[in-house]
């Protein structure tokens, strides 16, 4: 029974992220629109978008090998397992145990992987400066978010999200240097790895600025699809991440009754809320930057989690 | 053994060093090689007498040998060699005649040292002897690196064989000593003959080094 | 079961010389290869045996050669039967690979004598059981594989690789030797099991340790002594780089292991310190020197650097863990270092077979006059974007998996009482993480250069698939790969017995966990599951593919490229292997290898194209190794002079020391 | 003197060297030659089923049986090498049948010297069969009469003669410090006398004693900065008496110093000779070794590495201990079966290229194959690879040492390691890239070459128990 009970949240969660991903992106879209005092797309614009690509055809490159079409599914496919093991309304889900955070986050790496290779796969001179600042970002991005996984691990002594979320929850944390110097490089990653303003624009396609769209210049129809999904639910993943490190206030312990994940579910929406405020007021404030000049900036979330790793092995008080 | 013969035998071993002090000084050819006739005769001298004074007479013919052939022949035949190859009477010297002096003088006083450690009980001839067969083997060496002139060089080498003959008449009883001298004069006339043949003019190095290198290739 | 192993070892021998005869023949390399397989894989079985079974006595043997006094110790402990098992499927799996490769060899006269030759010194290292035979066994296969790394010697640069190969593994070796010379003493007690009983006081052990870590580290590649890496590994033959690269450094580490961790002792806290502070720097370093290279068997070279700093971090860890004896997490370390032994032997051997099919099918190493092979080669490029995936250490693959381990076990060093070790790991992870994140760009760049894009050149164009044997080979190993990183536990549980001997402790029992996740020390701690997280993204993926197709469409139309408006037949115009790195060189380049730019634009109106020049030094080579060249050179120079002395000055040499004897006995 | 083998070792050479003398026929005096070789070889393997009695003069003992039936042996093998290196020399008309008749005459009385001075027993007749040994040698080494051969040859004679002057003076020195003890006469310089009664001469005498045969000997052994007739002689001379200058006579010389410094030894009062031999022969390990880098001459950088090699043997020695004792000889037997093993392909490598200037040779390997495979694997013996026997003698010097004396073995490994470098660097070019100079076949007898190499790879792996037990003992005698 609590098994069926454990399978159906967990479905749960996995649809949920999958439904709720491009709404938060419309959300953060419209958001961004209106401080911009301007009408901006509806809430429900990234659904139209995702099925009328899904009806379209596909139109290859010539130059593209059967890798360039298997890509998009594995992207889609790692993503959206790596979203829906990030605890959202309840943690300690069946299988939040299947991988631990680092795991999670080499699940993205391997996307990233195959995203930059389909960049080079067409053989196009944009697809390869895509791919080419995509792994330099990376190349910074992912010890950064590495480190603030140590810090935080080391506090939590868990890299199991689940664990993570409880013991944050719990008054044991209380306030701590580390953590807030870990949130800052965290949300900095985030930018990066979403390729938000100001690291990437995912707005343009001026050429010399782009670096994501880049990569995805040659893809169309439903492969453009797969991947506008996957990027979605990238940044919902992040999102919920940040939330259940740092605001794990309200989500349903492990096994709790229907009641309790209603209120997870509750506050979860909630503090999706908050984050695409915040988001897109950072967005709009700031403009976006040189590509030489973003490792400076992910080079900054890099000391940061050092500087937070080092301070909790110092002394385990601060 | 008493007095006298001490007295004598090292009278004429300390001749011989200072034999070798005058070729150590001389810086003419010929004179050179008269001075080493002498040193030759006062070597036939000593070693005449360990003859007597050892009973051993056998040594007498080491005696002769170095009469003969090192006084009398050896020079001569340099003599000719010289005229022959017409060497010019200079012997430039490596190092000047003062400074090779005194290095002479720390050679003796080291070969000094040296045999004075020898402990007292090993009588005292021996010990004399041996001092002064060194400090001769050592300016014969000293002779052969100060000469440039190939001549004096061998003069060098053979009055370094005389501090050896002296030493090993010294030994008292030696075995094969007669045999050795005799050795060691067929490797001088071996040596004269090399400098006759091989028209070996200026230096033992006469030839000239930079060509070898070119015939070996080792050219630096 | 020892004697077969001997047996077997003393058949490669064997092969040795009859590799001559059959050089001289049609199909002599394929019989000797063929050989080589058959006695390599038994001896995988072999070692097996004693590995899994974990009553299983430890066997040994003394054979009447070697020093007379001592004779030649034989010894498989669990940890030797690991590095067997390595050693030996590797030389399996490149002995199949040279099955159909071997035939391309234009002077096999010059490959088969050394081959088999090469395969026995490795079995030998890791059988000896005394020092006399490890050393012997040591250099045996230095020589032997510097033998292969010439065989192609027309080319001069190969003849300079193999001689500073040369100088390098002797030196390394000499390091070795001194080592052994302080653990034996002046006595002459050779033999390991004596070495072990008696215990070096703290200071000797120390020496023992800086020099093996010079010794096993050159061998290994360990930066500053990798200087030979990635000019010797490239020049051999395919099948012998993937040997060298994957097995030869993995012999390197043995040594390492059996001497720091066997022999030595009681570790003293700060031996990890060096370890790691060489280690680290060693993944970084590596991996960013393989970023800068276009030539792609180099880039393998240097990323085999990258993957021996990450064991090496592993074997620091270790050591730190059991100087405080914390023997579960020494345990944890420990495993992951040798689970990531296993792994780089697979898939670097696979990726260095890649590498060997192209250079057969297009002649090239230089990435940049390859691409668009996946489309002439299909099932080559399969079998390499596995490898390329599992060295990135991407999940679901098996580099992942032991580089995850590794996390974990950096993750618990808090509890470590020392402060300088709580600094530096910390800098450690932070390296790791740099490493992995880079090595996946540099992969990226590999496959996407060299099969991927549009073909730069006609050889490109026209190469064709490998042969079948080859094909075999790769894909056995691929295979391995994904089994690796989906059952971990399995893998891990064989190391138990290994980590027992070494650090007195194993991880817990795995395999019996349920739906096989691992699970290092606690399951609220951290687990991964690599079989669920495969099925998971294997299920969804076809799910999401079988709907689009269905619910949507499924149609699908073929044009010339978009490229934003611009497409431009000329292949000349895609990015290249300079351009792909170039972000990446500016970032980190300008002061690890003095990259710079320098651009000449024409002036305006002129017809001249503009240049852009591009210049990386090897800062370790220029600071390090160029001057001892020099120094030598100096001296050499000035010294020779003593060849062309007058004779008279040489008499006075003679003169002068005897002056100066005399001088001494006289004081 | 009864007639047992060892007057047979004696005679048999001897007789030969008269007898070739007299012949006129160069291929039947190269047979002869051979056969006589092979007849002392034979007398000397007998020694070890029959030891005969040592007597006043001469003696059998553990140090110098092997060193007798390896001498021998090169010899053997040499002469067999010999003859088709002289047929060639004599087509190619370097060489006249009467200059031929001289060089085996002088051949057979080379080893009777060398033969002599292994089985002396009175340490003057050692000194006598050493210098019989060098000036033969010096007149084979000008044997070609061109101007470089000339002026090695004078080279090699004037540095030998000062030698042989310092030997003796140090052999009267002995003498007279054994004087006192034992008596005057013969007795007095018997060496097993001598060592039975060592522990009571004067110590004072016996250190000046040694320091001159130390440098008198250490000529001939060519410890550098004695050396510098070596490197000449070897290049200039025959390339057969290269390989026996490098293989036998330097062993010879050095077996001489060791029976003093086993007298030495004997006496607790004089100064240990340790320390100097330890400085000779690092400074001539280091020396060779950055020497061997700027060579040309391919049979002069071997001659190098011979000097390298003894400055090793010394080192062991100076060292001292059994082990390091044991390995000296060993690495002794090594080398100079290695190094002849060099110089007879290298023979073979000047005679196809017409050349000995490492320049003019180039990719023998493609050229001819076993040649220049055979040089490799010399190479890599020599500079002490394994599984050959130079690695094994290397391992227990350094690592018996280094325990000792760090830093002093460190510079020995340093020494070891410039050498394989400088080896390697000159071998590259011989053997590799792309062929040069002539590319005919070699019309030689590959036999001596590999018999050596296979002795040395197979004492490399499994020493005979005989061997190991006289040398365990000769290794506790010396100290």
């Amino acid at each position: 029974m609590t098994l069926l009970r454990d399978l159906v949240s967990q479905g749960a969660q996995m649809l949920l992220v999958l439904l709720l991903a491009p709404l938060f992106t419309g959300y953060v879209r419209k958001l961004k629109a209106q401080l911009l005092r301007r009408q901006g797309p509806p809430l429900l614009q990234p659904y139209r978008d995702l099925g009328r690509l899904m009806r379209k055809d596909v139109v290859l490159a010539e130059s593209a090998s059967w890798l360039f079409r298997v890509i998009p599914y594995i992207i889609f496919a790692g993503t959206w397992v790596a979203a829906s093991l990030v605890p959202t309304f309840g943690s300690g889900l069946l299988f939040s145990w299947s991988a631990d955070l680092i795991a999670i986050i080499a699940l993205l790496g391997s996307a990233r992987f195959f995203l930059a290779l389909a960049g080079m796969d067409a053989g196009t001179a944009f697809g390869g400066i895509g791919s080419s600042r995509e792994v330099m970002i990376a190349s910074l991005a992912e010890p950064a978010i590495l480190i603030t996984v140590f810090a935080v691990a080391m506090i939590a002594g868990s890299t199991q999200l689940s664990t993570i979320a409880e013991f944050m929850g719990s008054s044991a944390v209380g306030l701590r240097v580390s953590l807030g110097l870990a949130l800052v490089a965290l949300i900095i990653v985030a930018i990066a790895e979403n390729g938000r303003i100001p690291v990437d624009n995912p707005a343009t396609h001026l050429e010399l600025t782009m670096v994501h769209e880049a990569m995805v210049l040659e893809y169309s129809g439903r492969h453009l699809a797969l991947i506008d999904l996957s990027s979605h639910l990238k940044l919902l993943l992040y999102v919920s991440l940040i939330a259940c490190m740092f605001m794990p206030w309200g989500a349903a312990e492990p096994h709790a009754g229907n009641l309790a994940l209603a209120a997870g579910a509750i506050a979860y929406i909630g503090k999706l809320m908050a984050c695409g405020i915040l988001l897109a007021v950072f967005e709009t404030s700031i403009a976006k930057m040189r590509v030489f000049r973003i490792p400076e900036f992910l080079g900054a979330a890099l000391m940061l989690a050092l500087l937070a790793t080092l301070l909790r092995f110092v002394s385990g008080s601060l | 053994m008493h007095g006298l013969e001490f007295d004598v035998a090292h009278t004429l071993a300390g001749s011989l060093v200072l034999a070798s002090f005058m070729l150590l000084y001389q810086d003419r050819l010929y004179a050179l090689l008269n001075v080493y006739a002498l040193h030759a005769f006062v070597l036939a001298l000593s070693v005449a007498w360990q003859a007597f004074v050892q009973h051993a007479p056998h040594l007498y013919v080491t005696a002769a040998i170095a009469l003969l052939f090192k006084a009398i022949i050896i020079p001569v035949a340099l003599h000719r060699i010289i005229v022959r190859l017409g060497i010019h009477r200079e012997i430039e010297t490596a190092l000047s005649v003062g400074l090779t002096m005194i290095g002479g003088i720390g050679l003796v006083a080291l070969s000094m040292v040296v045999m004075l450690r020898v402990t007292p009980g090993a009588d005292a001839l021996a010990r004399e002897d041996l001092a002064f067969a060194l400090s001769v083997v050592l300016l014969g060496l000293l002779i052969m690196v100060t000469r440039r002139n190939a001549v004096s060089q061998v003069v060098g080498f053979m009055s370094l064989e005389n501090g050896l003959v002296l030493a090993a008449t010294g030994a008292k009883g030696m075995p094969l000593v007669v045999e050795i001298s005799v050795a060691f004069s067929v490797l001088i006339a071996f040596i004269v003959i090399g400098i006759f043949l091989f028209r070996i003019r200026e230096r033992f190095d006469s030839v000239d080094i930079a060509a070898l290198d070119r015939f070996r290739g080792e050219r630096r | 079961m020892m004697q077969a192993a001997l047996w077997l070892v003393a058949v490669l021998l064997a092969l040795a010389p009859a590799g001559i005869a059959l050089s001289m023949q049609k199909r002599g390399s394929a019989m000797l290869y063929g050989a080589c397989l058959i006695v390599t894989t038994a001896l995988v079985g072999i070692a097996l045996l004693n590995l899994l079974d974990p009553a299983h006595p430890i066997l040994s043997a003394t054979l009447p050669v070697g020093l007379p006094w001592l004779g030649a110790h034989f010894r498989i402990d669990p940890l030797a039967a690991f590095f067997l098992v390595v050693v030996n499927f590797g030389g399996a799996a490149a002995s199949l690979f040279a099955l159909g490769y071997g035939r391309h060899e234009d002077s096999p006269a010059r490959v088969l004598p050394f081959y088999p030759a090469y395969l026995a010194a490795m079995n030998i290292v890791v059988l000896s059981d005394d020092a006399f035979s490890f050393l012997v066994a040591w250099e045996f296969m230095s020589l032997t594989s510097w033998a292969l790394v010439v065989s192609h010697h027309r080319k001069a640069e190969n003849v300079r690789a193999g001689y500073i190969y040369l100088l390098m593994a002797s030196f390394g070796t000499l390091a070795l030797l001194l080592a052994f010379g302080v653990l034996a003493g002046g006595s002459g007690a050779y033999d390991f099991a004596a070495i072990r009983a008696a215990h070096p006081s703290a200071n000797v052990a120390s020496a023992v340790l800086l020099l093996v870590l010079i010794g096993a580290g050159s061998k290994a590649g360990l930066v500053p002594l990798h200087a030979w890496l990635p000019l010797a590994h490239p020049a051999a033959p395919s099948h012998v780089s993937g040997l060298m690269s994957g097995v030869m450094t993995k012999v390197a580490v043995y040594g390492f292991v059996r001497i720091v961790f066997d022999l030595l002792g009681p570790p003293e806290w700060w031996w990890s310190m060096v370890v790691l502070g060489v280690g680290g720097p060693s993944a970084t370093l590596g991996v960013l020197y393989a970023l800068m290279q276009r030539d792609a068997k180099r880039v393998l070279a240097y990323s085999t650097i990258e993957n021996i700093g990450i064991i090496f971090v592993g074997l620091g860890l270790a050591l730190a863990f059991k100087a405080e004896a914390m023997g579960w997490v020494a345990a944890l370390a420990f495993t992951a270092a040798l689970l990531h032994v296993f792994n780089h032997a697979i898939f670097k051997s696979l990726l260095f077979f890649g590498a060997g099919s192209v250079l057969n099918a297009t002649g090239e190493r230089d990435m940049e006059k390859l691409g668009g092979l996946i489309h002439r080669m299909p099932r080559t490029a399969l079998a390499m974007l596995v490898g390329c995936v599992a060295i990135s250490a991407l999940p679901p693959f098996n580099g992942f998996v032991s580089e995850w381990l590794t996390f974990q076990a950096i993750l618990l060093s808090p509890q470590l009482p020392s402060w300088g070790l709580k600094l530096i790991i910390p800098a450690v992870g932070g390296l790791l993480a740099l490493a992995a994140a880079l090595a996946a760009a540099c992969f990226v760049k590999l496959f996407g250069v060299s099969f991927l894009s549009r073909a730069r050149t006609p050889l490109a164009a026209e190469a064709r698939e490998a042969d079948r044997f080859s094909l075999a080979a790769m894909f056995v190993l691929a295979a391995l790969c994904l089994i690796v990183g989906i059952f971990p536990g399995l893998f891990i549980d064989a190391l138990a017995p290994a980590a027992k001997a070494m650090v007195g402790n194993s991880m817990p029992h795995q395999a019996s966990l349920e739906w096989l996740t691992i699970v290092p020390i606690a399951e609220s701690r951290s687990s991964y599951n690599g079989l669920l997280v495969f099925t998971f993204v294997l299920l969804s993926g076809s799910i999401a593919s079988v709907a689009i197709h269905r619910l949507a469409s499924d149609r699908l139309r073929r044009a010339p490229a978009w490229d934003c408006g611009y497409p431009d037949p000329n292949p000349a115009i895609q990015y290249t292997a300079d351009s792909f790195s170039q972000p990446i060189r500016r970032v980190f380049g300008t002061v690890i290898f003095a990259a710079r730019e320098i651009g000449e634009m024409p002036p305006p109106g002129s017809a001249h194209p503009a240049r852009l020049t591009v210049s990386v030094h090897d800062l370790v080579w220029e600071v390090l190794y160029a001057p001892i060249g020099k120094v030598i050179a100096f001296t050499t120079e000035h010294i020779n002079i003593l060849q062309f002395l007058t004779i008279r000055r040489y008499l006075t040499l003679v003169f002068v020391a005897l002056v100066l004897l005399l001088v001494v006995v006289a004081i | 003197m009864t007639f047992d083998a060892l007057t047979a070792l004696l005679l048999i050479p001897a007789v030969a060297a008269a007898i070739l003398a007299l012949l006129p026929d160069y291929r039947l005096t190269a047979a002869l030659n051979v056969l006589a070789a092979l007849l002392t070889l034979a007398t000397a393997m007998s020694l070890f089923v029959v030891e005969p009695a040592s007597g006043q003069y001469l003696l059998v003992d553990d140090l110098n049986k092997v060193f007798i039936v390896l001498t021998t042996f090169v010899g053997f093998t040499t002469s067999i090498f010999s003859a088709s290196y002289i047929s060639h020399e004599i087509e190619i008309g370097r060489l006249t049948p009467t200059f031929v008749r001289f060089y085996h005459a002088m051949y057979q009385t080379l080893m009777f010297a060398m033969n002599l001075a292994l089985v002396a027993n009175n340490i003057g007749l050692m000194w006598v069969a050493v210098e019989v040994a060098t000036l033969t040698t010096v007149l084979m080494v000008g044997i070609y009469r061109t101007h470089e051969a000339l002026e090695a040859a004078w080279k090699y004679f004037i540095l030998g003669s000062v030698g042989i002057a310092l030997a003796l003076f140090g052999t009267i020195l002995v003498y007279m410090a054994a004087r006192p003890v034992i008596g005057e006469g013969t007795d007095a310089m018997v060496w097993s006398v001598l060592v039975a009664r060592a522990a009571q001469f004067d110590p004072a005498l016996l250190d000046v004693a040694f320091v001159f045969l130390l440098l008198g000997y250490g000529t001939k052994v060519g410890l550098a900065p004695l050396h510098a007739w070596l490197p000449d002689a070897h290049a200039e001379g025959p390339t057969p008496i290269s390989a026996v200058l490098s293989g036998l006579l330097l062993n010879v010389a050095l077996y001489a110093l060791l029976r003093f410094k086993m007298i030495m030894a004997a006496n607790a009062g004089a100064i240990a000779p340790g320390p100097l031999m330890v400085a000779m022969g690092l400074i001539s390990v280091i020396f060779a070794a950055l020497m061997l880098y700027r060579r040309r001459d391919i049979k002069r950088m071997f001659a190098y590495s011979s000097i390298e090699h003894m400055g090793i043997i010394v080192f062991a020695f100076g060292m001292g201990g059994a082990l390091a004792n044991f390995a000296g000889l060993l690495h002794m037997i090594m080398h100079s079966l290695t190094k002849s093993a060099i110089f007879f392909a290298v023979g073979h490598v000047a005679q196809v290229k017409g050349t000995q200037k490492i320049a003019d040779i180039g990719g023998l390997t493609v050229t001819n194959p076993v040649l220049g495979w055979g040089l490799v694997l010399g190479v890599v013996a020599i500079v002490g690879l394994p599984p050959l026997g130079i690695f094994m003698s290397e391992f227990l010097i350094v690592s018996s040492t280094f325990a000792r004396q760090p830093w002093l073995t460190a510079i020995l490994v340093l020494g070891i390691l410039i050498a394989l470098g400088g080896l390697f660097s000159r071998l590259n070019v011989v053997v590799f890239g792309e062929p040069k100079g002539e590319t005919k076949p070699a019309e030689a007898s590959y036999v001596p070459m590999f018999a050596h190499l296979a002795l040395v790879l197979a004492a490399g792996i499994y020493l005979p128990p005989l061997l190991v037990a006289g040398f365990s003992n000769v290794a506790k005698l010396l100290g």
